[in-house]
């Protein structure tokens, strides 16, 4: 079987991987698209408390709202209604992006269209297309105390994702720490871009074949975690 | 004194001019002046500047994307100047790409920044947002304690078309959850602030001070959304 | 007599002058002392409607509260307690500057030590004294509308406080608009420093005498008015 | 999840060290956090910079005086470094002037800024307060479409020391009129912010999500003012 034909991991799986990594009492944004998978884990982890934290100005909000049972005055980044928790606080958009700069949020996820090795990525403009779509990406990438990434790990055309360098315009430069593709995961450390977890059936050498960045093979490699240690 | 309260839409923004610049907020079409915006259409006031999160949606609502499909909008100052998605070819993103409009993309934070250094009045200011990317190019960069930050200018507006929850005759405005968004730094941030009302214009008193999202000073007019107004 | 005898205005007489500009619907800040006098003049005009703005972040405030009425959460800029009315508006403390830089205030209203003929003044600090006392003089002289200035017109030992140039370290140049002493009201302009009003028994030779600014006379010199025209 | 509640002031600051900043609130007397400062002075911690409106009055209450003449703090960041009336000779004013003690006088709108960047991430702003006086000397100016403005930087600060109204248990803040003022910038603006609540610490969903004054990832540790509290 060559490696084109594995089986890859799915969205929640890469997405459930990130969300492990939240600590309890982290304030967490979760951009639209795939990241917000990453709130379906943490159903598995009740007792450690999330503080959800979205661009529009909420903090502290909750799950989707169940069909008729939505507020339409409360939506989060991906304009979803979404339900209201104890303790939630509203702040206007000027404030809620002063949280951001402070470096309030631990962590931010957020899709892309290419990682490069030393922690750049790129999710805002496909140069093909006139103009691009930044909403806050960029404040978040620059200011959170995390990024981390969910992303397929190639194209549909089979071309890599994870490269030496970003070819598209970046979103931030070096601020990548952890990369959950459908192939593994991923930490840009000092040292480089390691491979701490690989998808089930792929070998490092597979996974380096679908890479243009040099992986360095953490001494530890296991199989992708889907719970935590 | 002056009386805020006016008796509908068109008589609000009567006095808004062609090359004025105005701002629409709203974020997940939450928020959005939809009425005033469609009397905007109506007056058909041309080469105005829209300051605003994005640039209108696909759907049949009135937004930002109504004044541009009707070619009343010269530029936009925005976080979105493509589509999120491939197939979400707005009239903003067809006109944009043949160069029928002209646009500036901002990122979120900064954009929301700017108005309020607007309604502030800073003269400018650094923001560490878009640092070594190509928004950053060509624009002045400071490195202060070690970290790098981009010189950021106010953005100020003619007109603030505005959505309130609650208001009194007076001005002050209160809003519902994420409602707020942008809409408090666009009031303050604007000479000439607008605002429909979705629940109900109050007396002076009857809003308790200490919850004032809006202090009534920022605040040019009033108008009620009556039941047959636009909503949702 | 000489004009050392001469009867001078009262601190209210000022006040009253220059709260006499006031108009319906200004948005104003009175400075702490002397300029606080403004308000009583407006309960004879009852019909205009002034709104009153102190640093602190409260906008709409009324009168000083009655003894046994006080809310001792409510203060003005002098922090004394103040009566809420209706309409009344809280903002914290950079908000409320934020009205100020913005130049929504229509006019403040403040003590000073010296007035130049240019409109520059000084009312922080006296050099013989370490320090001085800014508070938020600065950026209301900075950015209000207009800057109107009640000041006695000599110091005690009868040296003049009204200058061609001010010895003490100014509060901001070139900023006063209007200026109410107890010898009269004094307009600066772009020709000078225009004496517009002057106290019952004042020629404007004696009151030239007690100032040291060059004074221009106005066309329609009258005498300092106690009621609008 | 953390808990943000503590029994009594002193455990609340007892993590306060030698050297550190500290903010405190308050306006004409209102919405100082006086059990706060007390415990400070009762902790004994020394060579503190202070950041405050004022540097204390003359009566014989608690305020940042109390530590001033308790030579606790080595420098006042504040408004008023000289009495506003020449009889009033705080232990500040005296150790200002025998050179006992450091101070950075700061215009108030500046200083409530500067709080306002640290607290918003912004790397410094322009303002156009204090152009073309002594507090301007030395400090970077510019023109911006044709005003003079001066270069301000954030002001930080390790602890603040903030008075609410009422609180919720996670930390969502609400004052009382003019009891605002400093407050809800030093609470945002600093790395510790601890609060003495006047009314009550209520369970999470008890206050209004929109009428927050100051939401609880801003605040770090809270206590309830006993009966025999310091209140005014």
């Amino acid at each position: 079987m060559t490696t084109a034909d594995k089986p890859r991991l799915s969205r929640q799986t890469m997405c459930d991987r990130l969300a492990m990594e939240f600590q309890d009492g982290w304030i967490v944004n979760l951009g639209v698209g795939m990241p917000t998978l990453c709130s379906n884990y943490l159903e598995s982890e009740p007792d450690k408390e999330i503080i959800f934290h979205s661009e529009n100005g909420v903090i502290g909000f909750g799950p989707l709202a169940p069909a008729g049972e939505e507020d339409r005055h409360l939506v989060n980044a991906g304009g979803q209604n979404v339900v209201a928790l104890p303790g939630m606080a509203i702040v206007h958009h000027a404030d809620s992006f002063g949280i951001i700069r402070k470096g309030m949020v631990d962590v931010t996820v957020m899709g892309a269209y290419e990682v490069s090795e030393n922690g750049d990525f790129a999710n805002w403009r496909i140069p093909v297309r006139k103009g691009g779509g930044i909403g806050g990406a960029m404040d978040l990438a620059a200011c959170a105390k995390r990024v981390f990434i969910a992303m397929e790990h190639n194209q549909r055309n089979g071309a890599p994702r994870v490269l030496k360098q970003c070819t598209l315009p970046i979103t931030a430069p070096g601020v990548v720490k952890l990369l959950a593709t459908d192939l593994g995961l991923f930490e840009i450390t000092e040292d480089g871009f390691v491979l701490r977890e690989h998808a089930p059936g792929w070998s490092p050498e597979d996974i380096q074949e679908q890479t243009e960045a040099k992986l360095i093979i953490a001494d530890d490699l296991r199989e992708m975690r889907v719970r935590p240690a | 004194m002056k009386n805020k309260v006016f008796p509908d839409f068109d008589s609000a923004v009567a006095d808004m001019k062609d090359g004025m610049t105005f701002m629409s907020p709203g974020f997940g079409n939450v928020g959005l002046a939809r009425n005033l915006l469609a009397a905007v259409h109506r007056l058909g006031v041309k080469d105005l500047t829209g300051i605003s999160n994005n640039a209108g949606s696909l759907d049949d609502r009135v937004d930002v994307g109504t004044l541009i499909e009707a070619r009343q909008v010269k530029k936009m100052i925005c976080a979105f100047t493509a589509p999120t998605h491939p197939s979400q070819i707005t009239p903003f993103v067809q006109m944009y790409n043949d160069d029928e409009l002209d646009a500036e993309l901002v990122p979120q934070g900064t954009l929301a920044e700017r108005m309020r250094a607007a309604a502030a009045g800073i003269g400018a200011f650094y923001t560490p947002a878009s640092v070594g990317t190509e928004l950053a190019e060509g624009k002045e960069h400071r490195e202060i304690n070690g970290r790098t930050y981009v010189l950021e200018y106010p953005l100020p507006a003619d007109f603030a078309l505005i959505r309130a929850y609650r208001a009194d005759t007076f001005g002050n405005l209160q809003f519902r959850l994420t409602q707020r968004n942008f809409n408090p730094v666009m009031a303050m941030a604007a000479d000439i602030t607008v605002v429909e009302v979705e629940d109900s214009i109050v007396e002076p008193g009857e809003i308790d001070p200490d919850c004032v999202h809006v202090p009534g000073i920022y605040v040019d007019r009033l108008v009620k959304i009556p039941e047959d107004g636009i909503w949702d």
